[in-house]
């Protein structure tokens, strides 16, 4: 069947300006129901038409049965972040849908069931009831099967409200079922049922209208556990050792697919080791263990997981192993909300493990960042010898983002300062695994197997000397922490370095980091159009933090700093470096909901404490 | 029955061995263990192995957890490579190692309370890999590092230096490891030399996991009246299972045996593990049989010791996961970095 | 034989007073050599003569054959904490004898075998050359006692050296000997020996010199693990799971003693159960299983084991069940020095566990503070329902200290707000597990097998409400949040208060806790009497900070905060809680050799930076 | 031969059971699993089992780690205390929540994740310790709530949907309990509604710790042709061991077998757990025995199931340790905390 018998003539006109190509569309269905692939051809429809999008999930800690929403945002000046209020409900989830009208603003749309008679429920809402069991039937006359492609109507009937153009929808749907052609033509005609009842049912177009724009030429969608899964790739990631745990399960198994597809021998040999390990504890040995033998390595996991990595984590910094430690962020403390987003784990992996410690940590922002951080992170981990944490949260890594397509790493690998048997030679075997010889903090290693009498040194967590060598002498334990604190101190302006997103001045300066970035773009907006506050912006990207950072907030008077946490994490973070003095001039903010952070709470928490701070215009 | 062995109290050692090393290229830092501690017999036992075998020392690594007996590799192979980690988790730490180069010969060291206790869920996940390592317990049935407490491979009723009696079933980790897929498995003695270094060189010849428990007596809190790990207890109560003898493939020596008595495995290098029967009819391939005798063996209190179980037909860890033959550690830029062209693809696929 | 034929005439006059009954003694030795009892001997000695003494252990990680220095020191001002200088050695360690010597001060004495020929090495110094082999042999026919034998030879000597009451030594003798006459006899013997040469030899007295003063009178000698074990005995503990660790282990064993000897029914029954754990995570496990059912559980341990604990007791503080843990601290990171003193536990220990986490953190300074906050914390846990950490320091923990006795608990155990059937059926079974009805962030709890048909709840790590069912709900998790927090904020003024240790009105503080204070009190003395600079002295005894620590750095314009680790961990959890303002006054002063700290490097440590400041008169 | 069982199947259940309490009163929460997991039928087994003996719920305590598995303790005896706690820590939990109140009954739920990856050690170690719980493992060989990754029990060649195969064998849970010092080792299926009832009724009259390895197939990731822990595959491969039925002690009725195909096992509680002996013989108080058993239906692809081992004489660790028969967790101020005059001589000693 083509898409020409539907008319576009016949489709409504446009709605008033303000929703156009710019509302949210939340999807309220059970988990385990299989409505993802609607919202997919949803998503992917309005992306087809250019209109830039994001698309959120948010599940419930269960496999089946559970209330679900997925939240697309069409916005047609390209914010990206979560938008606090929904415009048009598709109320599916009989548990949940009298609570998810009540929280509409006035004004909504809800498509619904028309069984759940939701209609009656508020008079200040525009009301689309479908029959949804009466439309599948006759286009889907295998009954089990009707469970799956019954979400296909509200794809229709949402394409005729909103104006979408349906050979985009079709598009978008094929691609969905590249591989199973059957399911595609099932699931084309459900969708066009829909389509044809809402056109003749609804024939008053609905104010959240779409229309083709310019938005999303040669942009990609993608996770960022995806993302970061591609970056491993490209650095040339050769052994993991993973376990599974939510939200981080996924970047293993996408790497793990990249890995087979693209990193075979042409004989078919792997040039790769995945485990998965019996638990985090085994995994991060793994990783460790890889890593003191050469290998680039890599583990993913979530808050639980970096808990049970926590002794073995200090043996990497303290027998000084290189390894890549990716934290997929979700709510804790403890099991928490597993499938709800944080920044909470900041300042224990920041000095993760008992003891001294400090390590190097990445706070990707965006999608590409999780590219580009999965590449730097095996450098700077090889360079510095230590684990480097790269630090996602589950709104970055399971959701759906628009982004440019990632940059193939340009930088040749660093493998960092190995001494080969040949160096040794050069040496005459006079080396020292711990000798800072550079200044730098950083000694040079040798790898096991390296054919020279010399090359052996015996890494242990106990304490040990420049050589290598046991030693319980307070004099030799000083000068090791002393450079392992230089070496991390060495380190900050060779991590991504803050970006400064916008500059003004004001006197008045955010500071964000990770999946905050989204929300704070466009606050930052409200704020200047709304109220004529005109805040810089410093997006920081890495701890320990760069000089510009210090010179940043010199720069302002007060600078509000954003966490996704409860006790500001970044705040105490930025505070302990900056010293009391720059320090004073920061102000937290903090979101803890679970929800990924919006510009609507972000701007109002600002404001309201900019307001006591000194009356706004 | 001839049998043949190449331990040093056959054929005295020459000079330097096959591949023109001195004995001392073998050995480590000098030991700060106990004098008597048996876990400084086993030290020889590997040097001696090692040596004899002719193994490069800058193609071994060795692994260790925490504990004496985890300190004990900085006591031999002095050239090789060393890794001291953390208490219980050198099954990790080796994983990762061994994974990372296919090509080195990777020992791990542990303890009772190292394997048994923390360490034996990695313990038992390394053996159902059947990861290519030799895994070395050295058995004193108390830690001996933080003096003296029970470990879980004490003995039920046995008696601590302060009087206190073990009140838990000791757990047998040769009787876990046939049960989670380990290759070879044996127990010894660190006061048996032949057996001990024969039961070695045939591990250094076998691919997969080789876990060998190994009785080391802890003179300083396990050498007592009522400790069934002391000198005294194993000297008495030890039972081996077999004679065992080793004829490495480099040999090049035809000795007769009778395949009546005497069992001979071919290893994965040629060489051969030769047992000879004693006091029963035992198949080291049979790991029902295994378990039986070492059940059998526990009730009666005795200490029994030998090779219980070797399978030279299952693939190895690395097998499985089908690696390529150079370490991946060292697989250049151009191996490990897909071309541009694959990110293209990808990018292609997402648009 | 009887101390009479040893007549107190004959001993040498008196020193010159600068060294009278203060001074220190070192014992070199080699691990395992059964030094342990002569170096007893030598300290209760001095004890019993009135001198105030303290015991410092320096061992090496490892069973037998390495050097071991015993360290006592006298000290009539009563001053317990380490000594820099040592002002009399022992040397009998062939390994480490010649570096001993260098190290010491001019003028310093030196007993040593003979055979160890060392008196060439300095002229600075008085030797004492003492043929030990040749000494011990008639009195201790039997060749294999000799080598424990051996060492009393060295009591005798330095007792007739220092003037030391020889039926006190006798009484030290025959208590350390209690259960052994006959060894008692022997070693008895060879004191004597050592006596009656030195008295030959060298009938010159030492510089050092001892003289009964009243200076201990009522006085115990304990280590600091015994007395948190006595701590936790009389808080009533019955649950303990623990696994062996250096410098913990001795706390747990000292438990067991205690409780299998005062803790049975007349029956012989255990009013306790004690578990030697797998590992610390099964430990902590078990804590918290125990304190879930309602039982008062612990368990000690020291670095890794923290970090094993880590997600455990995110659980213990999210699901909010009371526990104790005892921190002896060992220096890391990771296996560190197992033999060596640090506190850089403190800040990983303080938000233990991946998420938005706070501790509540007991410091106890003395002996008689390990014994306190022992019981304290098991009321702290069941008062909050939350972990609580006890932090000691190899240094308190396994050291020899003199304290007053420990005071009997007047207070009645406190346990905490729990509901009984007969509160239920009061309450119409209307309650709910985490509702804040006091307003004090502690809900009410019942215990498994409370008969009332709503007494039970299930407790997860999960995300729950007030009700303790399970919750994905933002709002939830968000009033949970907020109430663990007020519930921690709310503890501060319930820990062990901050003390005024001495006030100035200087303008010049110091902040310091744990094992520090000993060192703190000599220094603060030191720079008083050498340079006048008199400061003020706050102790902390908790984290979280009572108001009273803002309040002290407002009276002063600097505050140095000493910490004896890297990274000035107490220093930045007192900048965070005080915030920029007042944190401007802090300065950092940091101690990580592993050794105890002494008097001489804080005050010279903090008179450089106080000049740095302003000039000193 | 007559057997009786007190499963619902061979007598409808009453209205209110022994002490009063209807059968509501035994359930949950709604169940939030998937429709027809196999979690789900054993929730409804445990709450037969406990109405028809008479569990009193508030006495009751129910102890699990983290998975589909580990929720289901949620979804049944919602009158009983509950504790959900970290993944694969559950035995430690319970081990201190056992020893605080020895005189609940205490149920601990894992999964074969939570079991056999994760929390392997704690589990052998309590296993080593007879500790008195019952201990079921819902064993699907998969991680469930993460969607579907293989387990450690997962057999060797079994399938995952996306068409994986497992290249690792499976660890046998029965017999590592076995092993490791259990004195109550049995599997059962889920769908097995008259076997896992007479066997939950036995657990509950035993003292000392029961493992129970249920499989319990996961209808959304491992149901499909290839699995091995499919209904189809299970259907088709249990062999059942004997036929176990239960007489409660309470159940005054005398009831004639034949001791010839009928093994009577008197429990602590007076009852009576009958097994009628299928294809082989076999006796259950012997261990060694029950590991033949397992690693031949191991080798056949067989799901054998029944009562492996028993072991009614073993003191448990509560008794082990010579507990007082108060609860710990509620002895008086006056009973805990000795009195002045034991401060007094302490401080005294050290003098
Ligand atoms: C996480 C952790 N817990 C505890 C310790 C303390 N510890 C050091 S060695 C050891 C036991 C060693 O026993 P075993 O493995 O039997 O070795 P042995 O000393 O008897 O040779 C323990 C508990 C540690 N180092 N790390
Ligand atoms: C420390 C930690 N790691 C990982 C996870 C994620 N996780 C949750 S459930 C689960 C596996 C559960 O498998 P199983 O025990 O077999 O239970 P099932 O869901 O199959 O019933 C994992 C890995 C976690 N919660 N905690
Ligand atoms: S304490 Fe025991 S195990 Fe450790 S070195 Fe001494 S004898 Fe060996
Ligand atoms: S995913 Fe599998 S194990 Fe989990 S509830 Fe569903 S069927 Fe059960
Ligand atoms: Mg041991
Ligand atoms: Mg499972």
């Amino acid at each position: 069947m083509s898409t020409s018998t539907l008319d576009r003539d016949l489709a409504p006109a446009p709605a008033p300006a303000s929703l156009l190509n710019d509302f949210s569309i939340q999807v309220a269905t059970v988990n385990g129901s299989g409505s993802q692939s609607s919202n997919l051809v949803l998503l992917h429809t309005l992306f087809q038409m250019g209109i830039p999008i994001s698309g959120k999930n948010l599940f419930p800690s269960n496999i089946a049965g559970l209330p679900t929403w997925y939240t697309i945002r069409a916005s047609r000046r390209g914010y990206i972040g979560r938008k606090k209020e929904i415009d048009f409900l598709i109320a599916l989830n009989p548990d949940t849908c009298r609570d998810d009208v009540q929280g509409l603003e006035a004004g909504a749309s809800v498509i619904y069931d028309e069984p759940l008679k939701l209609s009656a429920l508020r008079s200040d809402l525009t009301y689309y009831p479908v029959p949804f069991d009466k439309l599948v039937a006759p286009v889907c006359p295998v009954a089990k099967l009707r469970k799956l492609v019954r979400n296909m109507i509200y794809v229709g009937v949402a394409a005729h409200l909103t104006c979408m153009e349906m050979p985009e929808v079709e598009r978008a749907l094929r691609r969905q079922f590249k591989t199973k052609p059957k399911a595609a033509d099932l699931n084309w005609a459900a969708i066009q049922a829909g389509y044809s009842f809402a056109r003749e049912q609804f024939p008053q177009p609905d104010r959240c209208q779409l229309q083709r724009m310019d938005g999303t030429r040669g942009q990609i969608v993608i996770e960022g556990n995806a993302a970061g899964a591609l970056g491993c790739l490209f650095a040339g990631v050769t052994v993991v050792g993973w376990y599974p745990i939510t939200p981080s399960s996924s970047l293993c198994e996408y790497l793990i697919e990249y890995l087979k597809r693209y990193r075979r021998t042409p004989g078919g040999e792997a040039t790769f080791a995945c485990v998965q390990a019996e638990d985090e504890l085994a995994a991060c040995g793994m990783v460790l263990g890889a890593g003191w033998m050469g290998a680039r390595a890599v583990t993913s996991t979530s808050g639980p997981g970096i808990s049970l990595m926590s002794e073995f984590v200090g043996l990497g910094y303290y027998a000084e192993i290189p390894a890549v430690i990716f934290d997929i962020q979700r709510v804790g403390p403890s099991t928490g909300l597993p499938t709800r987003t944080a920044q909470g784990d900041l300042s224990f992996v920041a000095t993760l493990s008992h003891g001294d410690t400090r390590h190097l940590v990445l706070l990707p922002g965006t999608v590409q960042e999780c590219f580009d951080c999965g590449v730097a992170a095996f450098d700077l981990a090889e360079r510095f010898q230590t684990p480097v944490f790269v630090l996602s949260d589950l709104d970055l890594g399971m959701n759906h983002w628009m982004s440019p397509p990632f940059t193939y790493p340009e930088k040749p690998m660093d493998r960092g300062k190995v001494l080969t048997a040949e160096d040794l030679r050069r040496l005459k075997g006079d080396w020292g695994r711990y000798r800072d010889v550079d200044g730098d903090g950083i000694g040079y290693r040798t790898l096991p197997g390296t054919d020279h009498p010399a090359a052996a040194f015996f890494t242990r967590g106990s304490g040990h000397n420049a050589d290598a060598k046991y030693s319980e002498k307070g004099a030799d334990y000083i000068a090791n922490m002393d450079r392992l604190r230089r070496k991390w101190e060495g380190a900050r302006e060779h991590l991504p370095a803050p970006l400064l997103e916008h500059d003004s001045s004001s006197g008045v300066g955010v500071i964000a980091y990770g999946s905050t970035h989204h929300g704070m773009v466009e606050a930052l907006d409200q704020m200047r159009e709304e109220t004529d506050l005109d805040c810089a912006y410093l997006r920081v990207r890495a701890w320990p933090f760069a000089r510009s950072v210090a010179e940043f907030v010199r720069r302002c008077q007060r600078v509000y700093v954003v966490d996704q946490n409860r006790d500001g994490q970044m705040y105490h973070l930025l505070l302990a470096d900056l010293g009391p003095e720059l320090g004073a001039r920061l102000r937290s903010v903090r979101q803890y909901s679970g929800l990924p952070v919006d510009a609507r709470s972000l701007s109002d928490a600002i404001r309201a404490q900019e307001a006591a701070a000194r009356p706004l215009k | 029955m001839p049998t043949t062995t190449s331990t040093p109290a056959s054929t005295p050692s020459p000079k330097v061995n096959r591949i023109g090393l001195p004995a001392t290229d073998y050995r480590g830092a000098k030991t700060t263990l106990c004098a008597g501690c048996g876990h400084n017999a086993i030290s020889e036992r590997i040097i001696d192995a090692c040596f004899e075998m002719g193994i490069d020392p800058h193609r071994f690594v060795k692994l260790s957890g925490i504990g004496c007996s985890s300190k004990a590799p900085t006591y031999f192979l002095g050239r090789s490579f060393g890794f001291n980690s953390v208490h219980g988790r050198m099954p990790s730490i080796a994983t990762g190692a061994v994974l990372a180069n296919r090509t080195l010969q990777a020992l791990g060291v542990s303890g009772d309370g190292d394997t048994a206790s923390i360490g034996l869920g990695q313990f038992i996940h390394l053996m159902r890999r059947n990861l290519p390592l030799i895994y070395i317990i050295e058995d004193n049935g108390v830690y001996g590092l933080t003096k003296g407490q029970f470990s879980a491979t004490a003995d039920l009723g046995a008696k601590q230096k302060s009087g206190v009696i073990n009140e838990l079933p000791a757990l047998d980790t040769c009787a876990l490891a046939v049960l989670s897929g380990a290759t070879f498995v044996a127990r010894s003695f660190s006061g048996d030399k032949k057996q001990l270094t024969a039961i070695l060189k045939a591990a250094l010849a076998h691919r997969g996991t080789v876990m060998i428990d190994v009785i080391s007596p802890c003179v300083t809190f396990n050498d007592h009246e009522g400790s069934t790990k002391s000198y005294k207890y194993v000297l008495e109560h030890e039972e081996a299972l077999q004679e065992v003898s080793f004829v490495p493939a480099f040999d090049d020596i035809a000795v007769d045996y009778d395949p009546g008595t005497t069992l001979d495995v071919t290893m994965h290098d040629g060489s051969h593990l030769r047992l000879r029967k004693l006091a029963q009819d035992f198949d080291p391939s049979n790991g029902q049989q295994a378990l039986d005798v070492l059940t059998a063996a526990h009730q009666s209190g005795e200490v029994l010791t030998g090779v219980f179980y070797l399978d030279t037909t299952k693939p190895d860890f690395v097998q499985q996961l089908g690696l390529v033959g150079e370490p991946l550690a060292h697989l250049p830029e151009a191996v490990v970095r897909p071309p541009r062209a694959v990110l293209d693809e990808v990018m292609a696929s997402l648009l």
